[in-house]
């Protein structure tokens, strides 16, 4: 136990804060389905699997593409994808012939996340590959801050630049998405429909459009939030399903549907982890846990408060 | 203004709940439609609205025929719908709420201003409120603010399906107020869907009487209207 | 009404079947073997069923109370010495009691929230028997005592068919008593459920505590005559299996949904290999190494489509869910056996009319 | 295949019936003999290659989760390439050799599955394959049942040839033999004190790092394990543990595939390893030109590779080779080359038993002396020599050497190919156990 | 026959839905219990019914404290609610929708006698040919309808109607006069809310007023009529009766 300094503790909790943002990121386009549809996607990991390998694939073929161009390619291709799925095996449940659409949904996505994780296992093969990081830092030495191409040590603490670059792509992309959704029309026309479809289309908002284009959103998400995290780790075509059930849990702890929600979820999750595989006494089992610490915060959560930090209230 | 002919709706294939019934609601008049419970008031409403599809027969709007048009485009033709229960978007404000009456014509800022400022007028109560969450507000308020957001698109038939159930004697008195207000002031059609016979008898200009999916009677409300037909069950 | 023998003349058929299904197989251990596991996934699909289409408790936790109670006899036998009978008793036992535990913490979870949280269970679960590994023997396995000292199916084919028979008959008994009833009362509308006397609680939790004992003697059996367990089978994926049987059989019928278990089971053992006309295979032939590259092999007059399986699962499921919503064997069933409520309301309905009619006229 | 299924019932049956006519207190014993001898009902191949039109060979790999898809379809591809090569030198017996797959998915269920339909369904003459032990032990069960001569290609659990079955072969190294090649080079290395191990927690990692850490101890050395459940993306919380801690002198890397990427380049980002303190061991993985990709500052690490340097290939292993990276551009991992080589040898004791009668096959399994992509293959010990007191129980039907090595990147983006072998002597490439940090030999 | 409401106050959040609520009843009597919308009445009847912890106070029932018991137990004390929004068991059918009390209430009851009590009150209600539809399909009146059915076959001493009347046709509100007829004579208590004042004023021989959960009046309907403070918060001063 006499590994645990302040300066340990410190460190652990900007670990968690770094991953807990990224966490954040993976889950941000779950909660956007979620509050309009109604429904969890099964399926959300495996278009972040999507979007990585678009961006993987892109800057292969057109190596000096800018990163930040290919990341909204991938999210381009993953919302078509998203569109294309929700017209074909959703859109009943928005014209509410479905008994019961959040059942429905979690098997359908299901199935559809075993489909598109099998035929990418067929294309791109098992094996993993991984983008290196899209910049390089510059070299600074000011001895609180000091950088080089791959790492910045902030008061001798190292983080990646990859995961640096990442949060700020997290951070970016939930800014937008709050302002999008409460500024635009289409957003708000987006709430209206989570809110009360029936009253939605009563104002003349067509509440099928919006379902489609908000699965879209989501899914464009999460192929963004893969493009981003494709530097940070090693990507296979399975690499989506730790990632869909961070995102449940994220999406719960935040408060389902809520945006701010979504990043603070995933900045307690990423503590929680953080600290539970930092401190459990047995080494050997710490970061066997570390999925588990997350879990049961979740459990206690969801007892206590199933509306999670940010849930609506009324 | 509207025009049901002949028409037949089910929620079964095989058994129509509506068989053949005709109905014209009059420009700028209160059609009252009432029945016994069950008869299929609401699922009339409902074709109407775009939420059923007719088996059989048509519906029109002055000359057009809108039987099968999707609901979100009614609103386009000028056909409002207020379902019985109140659909609030609960956790925006008022105001958001009353500005997306103004969906169809969304980009047009002035106009969305104007209609603003007009529901406002109308009820005074909600300009105080606006910045609050709709679904904090009273019963009353909560028609009050559906209402607004009906009229933000200048509607020229509302469908009104049983406005009152369980409002309180002074509200519904309100909202009874309101709509002869709405048909002389703002020359609406709107067609009543009511189990409060009485109140609804005393504003409205005509009334049908349905009996399982059929019309039994309609006519002119007056002095002269058989009463005995209407409270028929 | 008088239509209903028709289905018991098919259940009798059926169950006739199924017992001469091992003469008939002689010589074919492998289906019977097949058919023996079908009878494990149609345990867990029923009282799955039970559980999410009755009582609408849509858990993820049933695959964890199988593991539970196989992991119990299994340490029981390799620690002390328990025989393999006295192992699934108390590992049932086990399931029921975490069971009662589980459905204790779920009383105020619904819909997605309860799916979301017995996921976490499950994978709780899962994480602790791989990580304790001194005592669970982890992702290494665990060793269990076969039930029987024999290599052939035949008696252990007839075991998981009485035990499926056995719990389905007991399920059956139940969702038609007055504890379906109120279970079915309490999916509903619990509040509504509360205030007609229904004690909520109770039977929410009963629902869990009968389900998870028949998931896990279920698991027990199975894996007694396996001989191994190891937690990759407590994974998620192998859960949502369940349910997807279930769902494709149909969830509101016992029957359904374990012959809808049965059904994928055998579906997705055919599917290692799929018919090929012989037309096809000369040019298939000419492609052997095309095929190769993307994982699928030839044979005579089949293709083997190894990894691609789990594709066309997949799309299996999204379409049996999109075209036939309330799965395959169900409306099935409904339609040999028994009017659909919807058509004797309409008869009813046309009925009262015209009774009112003839009112009318005389009147 | 049915009908001949059937026959051989019958013939059973009369077997028991006459016994029962000659006298009825020998009845009893004979019927049990009897039974306890006939072979199971069920297997189906016949006993000559005049009988059939294709030699059929089960194949069982992992193609679908749980089990490591990476690894199974890198190894049906692997023993495609191989049945190929085969077929277009005319076969097995004058017949061409047909490949059948099944998906066992890591699951012993799966495991026995596969078993029941290669051996009753398919009637195969043999078994080659396997990756997951999870599933390899259920199914030596079922080899052993039926009598089918079976190739374990990538199983370590020890268990698998330690149960001593005449049928189970196994050209994997057992993992008690990875953890004493481990341990043998940690031993030639000076100064190492304190070893971290961070382990995947799966039937392959675990006992590897217990295995390792059990030896380590017994030379003084000391250690502490590491588990992380697969698919675990981030280690950063154990990593900072790590350097909270005392200093290894090692860091190794049990995590396979995308996970050991993602430990390896986040212990190196964070300054972890490889330092002129502590010497990285990376997983085999970082044998693949992808390592560079995934672990960019990953230059100075060393990894065990099982099987051949790739400088040291052999013609078998350099065909091999040329044919896989058709399919998948990267250097085969060992579980492919020992793929492709399980169906060899076992093609091998087809021809050389002249029958596919399985005692024929299992006799000349054991006298196989054959050089394949990863060496020299033959099984020291057998039913003619079995295995002595002082060798462990699973050295039965095991080939010996697997070789185990050491190599070493001492420059970035270098190929696995140029890269130093440092361990085991014989092999070494630059006359030293390890390139010190920073140095270029 | 005795209901006990002590000094019930009910907060949700920072919102005051009842305060300092008593309230006896001690004799089988209709009681009409009225007040604008939002007034805190169906959270009284939530909180007598066990739905609702109450904040602070205690309800007692014959002698016997049920604040605390759960909802069911209440209901086999003989107490029984009709929800305002209906709330029909929607993929059950009407018959299996009243079984559900019945047995619930009398573990004994055989099924046939349950079947048939229900078939009678079907018939009470006109909607037997609804027998075997679903409760999804009923219309807005006849889940009212349904409300009362299921009430009738929990047959409790105590009944608790939440507007059993709005939405109801004329002629069906003439029948749910006649049922709470019947339970008065049966000797049970009754509280009627509604805010249809012609059935209250017909119908209930106590009234009692609530405003921002406050009682504002209690006592005899002719004189709580005349209360100025009832008629500023409620009734309106038009009082008209015609028809
Ligand atoms: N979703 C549905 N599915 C099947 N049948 C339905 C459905 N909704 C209504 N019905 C049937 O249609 C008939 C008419 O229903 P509708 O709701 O139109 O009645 P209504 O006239 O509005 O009655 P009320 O005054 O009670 O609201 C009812 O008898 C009911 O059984
Ligand atoms: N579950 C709840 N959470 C928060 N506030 C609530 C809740 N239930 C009721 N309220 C609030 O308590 C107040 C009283 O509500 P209640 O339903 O008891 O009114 P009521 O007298 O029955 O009115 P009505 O005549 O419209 O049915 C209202 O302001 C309502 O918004
Ligand atoms: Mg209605
Ligand atoms: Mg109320």
């Amino acid at each position: 136990m006499d590994y645990i300094t302040g300066q340990f503790l410190v460190n652990l909790l900007m670990n968690g804060i770094l991953i807990g943002l990224i966490y954040g990121l993976m889950a941000l386009g779950l909660t956007l389905i979620f509050s309009v549809l109604g429904i969890v996607s099964f399926a959300h990991g495996e278009f972040y699997m999507i979007g990585g390998y678009v961006v993987y694939y892109l800057l292969q073929a057109f190596g000096n593409l800018e990163p930040m161009i290919a990341i909204l390619i991938a999210g381009a291709v993953t919302f078509v994808i998203g569109v294309i799925f929700e017209l074909l095996f959703l859109q009943p449940m928005g014209k509410g012939d479905i008994e019961r659409p959040g059942e429905y949904a979690i098997l359908l996505t299901f199935g559809l996340a075993f489909f598109l994780q099998h035929v990418m296992i067929g294309i791109v093969g098992p094996f993993p590959t991984k983008v290196d990081r899209f910049y390089d830092f510059a070299e600074i030495d000011w001895g609180w801050l000091r950088m080089k191409a791959a790492t910045v040590w902030f008061f001798d603490m190292p983080i990646s630049s990859s995961r640096l670059i990442a949060t700020g792509v997290a951070v970016v992309l939930t800014a937008l998405m709050i302002w999008f959704m409460s500024k635009t029309w289409t957003g708000r026309g987006l709430q209206a429909v989570s809110q009360d479809r029936q009253a939605a289309s009563v104002v003349g908002i067509n509440p099928s459009h919006m379902n489609t284009l908000a699965f879209g959103l989501g899914t464009m998400l999460a192929g963004m939030s893969g493009a981003a995290l494709v530097t940070v780790f090693a990507w296979v075509p399975w690499v989506g399903m730790p990632a869909s059930s961070k995102s449940f849990i994220i999406i719960v702890l935040g408060g389902m549907g809520s945006m701010p929600g979504a990043l603070l979820g995933g900045l307690v999750l990423g503590i929680v982890e953080s600290f539970g595989a930092g401190l459990y006494p047995d080494p050997s089992k710490a970061l066997a846990y570390k999925d588990a610490f997350g879990l049961l915060v979740f459990a206690l959560v969801l007892l206590v408060k199933p509306t999670g930090f940010f849930g609506r209230k009324l | 203004m509207l025009e049901i002919k002949d028409l037949y709706v089910g929620y079964y294939s095989d058994l129509n709940i509506i068989q053949g019934v005709d109905l014209i609601a009059r420009e700028q008049q209160i059609t009252a439609i009432l029945g016994a419970n069950g008869v299929g008031k609401s699922t009339l409403l409902k074709s109407i609205y775009g939420f059923l599809k007719p088996n059989s027969g048509e519906i029109w709007m002055g000359d057009r025929r809108v039987d099968g048009t999707p609901t979100h485009e009614l609103i386009n033709l000028g056909i409002s719908y207020i379902p019985q229960h109140t659909g609030l978007f609960k956790w925006m404000s008022v105001e958001e709420n009353i500005e997306l009456g103004g969906w169809t014509f969304r980009k047009d800022k002035d106009r969305l201003k104007q209609k603003l400022e007009e529901s406002y007028e109308r009820f005074p109560v909600l300009k105080e409120k606006r910045k609050q969450a709709a679904g904090e507000l009273s019963g009353g308020q909560q028609r009050m603010v559906e209402i607004s957001r009906t009229l933000m698109t200048d509607p020229k038939v509302i469908l009104v399906d049983e406005p009152t159930a369980g409002l309180a004697k002074l509200l519904s008195q309100d909202v009874y107020d309101m709509l002869t207000d709405l048909r002389d002031n703002d020359g609406l059609t709107i067609v009543l869907v009511d189990q409060e016979i009485r109140s609804a008898l005393k504003v409205s200009d005509y009334v049908y009487v349905l009996d399982l999916g059929h019309n039994h009677f309609d006519g002119p409300v007056d002095e002269n209207i058989d009463l005995e037909e209407v409270f028929w069950a | 009404m008088k239509r209903i023998p028709i289905q018991g003349v098919l259940l009798v058929l059926l169950l006739i079947f199924a017992f001469a299904f091992p003469r008939i197989m002689q010589g074919q251990p492998y289906w019977l073997y097949v058919a023996l596991q079908s009878f494990f996934w149609a345990m867990m699909a029923a009282s799955w069923a039970l559980l999410a289409g009755y009582a609408g408790q849509f858990s993820f936790a049933h695959i964890a109370f199988m593991g539970i109670a196989s992991y119990t006899s299994g340490i029981l036998g390799r620690d002390l010495g328990w025989s393999p009978i006295s192992g699934i008793i108390l590992g049932t036992l086990m399931a029921g009691l975490v069971g009662v535990l589980v459905g204790y913490l779920c009383l105020r979870l619904r819909r997605t929230y309860l799916a979301l949280f017995t996921i976490a269970f499950s994978e709780i679960v899962r994480l602790i028997i791989n990580a304790e590994h001194e005592f669970t023997g982890g992702p290494m396995g665990l060793y269990m005592e076969p039930l029987l000292e024999t290599t052939s199916y035949v008696p252990t084919y007839y075991i998981m068919l009485v035990a499926l028979i056995v719990s389905l008959a007991i399920m059956y008994a139940i969702a038609n008593s007055r504890l379906g009833l109120f279970l079915r009362s309490i999916r509903e509308d619990e509040e509504a459920a509360a205030a007609m006397g229904v004690h909520v609680v109770r039977y929410k939790i009963l629902a869990f505590v009968i389900t998870s004992m028949i998931a896990g003697i279920a698991g027990a059996l199975d894996h007694h005559i396996i001989g191994f367990i190891a937690p990759n089978e407590l994974m998620i994926p192998r859960m949502s299996l369940v349910i997807a049987m279930a769902v494709i059989g149909g969830t509101e019928s016992l029957i359904s949904a374990s012959l809808g278990a049965i059904f994928i089971h055998f579906a997705m053992e055919w599917l290692q290999k799929i018919p090929v006309p012989a037309s096809w295979m000369p040019s298939l032939r000419e492609n052997t190494a095309t095929l190769q590259q993307f994982g699928l092999s030839l044979g005579e007059g089949y293709l083997q489509t190894n990894a691609w399986r789990m594709v066309l699962f997949g799309l299996m499921l999204m379409l049996t869910l999109r075209f036939w919503r309330n799965g395959l064997i169900q409306p099935l069933l409904e339609k040999i056996g028994r009017q659909g409520v919807a058509e004797e309301t309409v008869a009813k309905r046309k009925f009262s009319q015209e009774e009112n009619e003839i009112e009318g006229t005389e009147a | 295949a049915t009908p001949e299924v059937i026959e051989k019932e019958v013939i059973v049956t009369v077997e028991v019936e006459k016994e029962v006519e000659v006298e009825k207190e020998v009845v009893v014993t004979e019927i049990v003999e009897v039974e306890a001898e006939a072979p199971p009902v069920g297997r189906c191949a016949p006993m000559d290659a005049a009988d059939v039109e294709v030699i059929k060979i089960g194949v069982p790999l992992p193609m679908s989760a749980p089990g490591a898809v990476g690894g199974g379809l890198a190894m049906q591809y692997a023993v495609n390439i191989a049945v190929d090569q085969l077929n277009a030198d005319g076969g097995v017996l004058g017949k061409p050799v047909q490949p059948v797959f099944y998906d066992t998915a890591s699951l012993p269920e799966r495991g026995t599955a596969a078993m029941e339909y290669f051996i009753t369904q398919e009637c195969v003459v043999a078994v080659v394959g396997e990756y997951h032990s999870s599933a390899g032990v259920a199914e030596k069960e079922v080899a052993h049942k039926y009598h089918i001569p079976t190739v374990f290609a990538e199983t370590w659990n020890d268990t698998i040839t330690g149960a001593g079955y005449a049928e189970v072969f196994r050209i994997a190294p057992a993992s008690s033999m990875v953890a004493a090649a481990d341990v043998n080079y940690i031993s030639n290395l000076e100064g190492i004190e304190f070893v971290v191990i961070v382990t995947e927690n799966t039937d392959y990692g675990l006992p590897a790092a217990d295995q390792t850490a059990e030896a380590l101890a017994t030379i003084g050395i000391e250690t502490e394990i590491y588990s992380a459940d697969k698919g675990v993306a981030d280690y950063s919380a154990i990593i900072t543990r790590i350097q909270a801690g005392p200093v290894p002198d090692i860091v190794m890397t049990l995590t396979t595939g995308e996970d050991s990427y993602n430990f390896e380049n986040q212990a190196i980002e964070a300054g972890l390893m490889p330092t002129a303190d502590t010497i990285c061991i990376a997983n085999q993985v970082a044998i693949q030109p992808a390592f560079w990709d995934a672990v960019p500052g990953g230059n100075y690490c060393s990894f065990r590779k099982v099987g051949l340097v790739p400088a040291l290939a052999n013609e078998v292993t350099q065909t091999f080779e040329a044919e896989y990276r058709k399919r998948f551009d990267i250097f085969p991992e060992s579980y492919a080359l020992e793929a492709y080589d399980a169906m060899m040898i076992m093609a091998n004791a087809i021809e050389n038993a002249g029958s596919l009668d399985p005692d024929a096959i299992i006799t000349a399994l054991e006298a196989t002396d054959i050089t394949l992509a990863q060496g020299r293959y033959y099984f020291p010990y057998g039913s003619d020599n079995p295995v002595p007191d002082d060798e462990p129980d699973w050295m039965w039907h095991q080939w010996p050497d697997p070789a185990v090595l050491f190599i070493q990147y001492f420059e970035e983006g270098q190929s696995a190919t140029d890269a130093a072998v440092i361990f085991p002597e014989v092999y070494q490439t630059h006359d030293t156990f390890l390139i010190p940090f920073g140095e270029t030999p | 026959m005795k209901l006990e409401i002590k000094n019930i106050t009910k907060n949700f959040g920072g919102m005051q839905a009842l305060n300092n609520v008593e309230l006896t009843i001690d004799k089988s009597e209709i009681i009409g219990l009225i007040g604008p919308n939002g007034a805190g009445k169906t959270t009284l009847t939530n909180v007598i019914d066990g739905v609702y912890k109450p904040s602070e106070g205690e309800v007692w029932l014959n002698d016997e404290r049920i604040d605390h018991l759960p909802p069911y137990k209440i209901a086999r004390r003989g107490l029984g609610r009709t929800f305002q929004v209906t709330r029909a068991f929607r993929r059950m059918t009407v018959m299996e929708n009243m079984m559900v009390p019945a047995m619930a209430i009398n573990p004994g009851a055989k099924r046939q006698n349950v079947i048939n009590k229900a078939q009678g009150i079907l018939e009470f209600l006109t909607f037997e040919h609804l027998a075997n539809e679903y409760g999804r399909g009923l219309s807005g009146g006849q889940q009212k309808l349904l409300e009362l059915a299921r009430l009738l076959m929990l047959d409790p001493d105590f009944v608790i109607l939440d507007e059993p009347f709005a939405g109801v046709h004329p002629t069906l509100q003439e029948t749910i006069y006649g049922y709470i007829d019947k339970v008065r004579q049966e000797g049970k208590a009754i509280i009627l809310i509604s805010h249809d004042m012609d059935s209250i004023f017909t119908l209930s021989e106590r009234l009692v007023v609530l405003d921002f959960g406050a009682i504002i009046a209690d006592g005899n309907p002719q004189n709580v009529k005349q209360d100025p403070v009832v008629i500023k918060a409620y009734l309106g001063e038009d009082e008209e009766e015609d028809y």
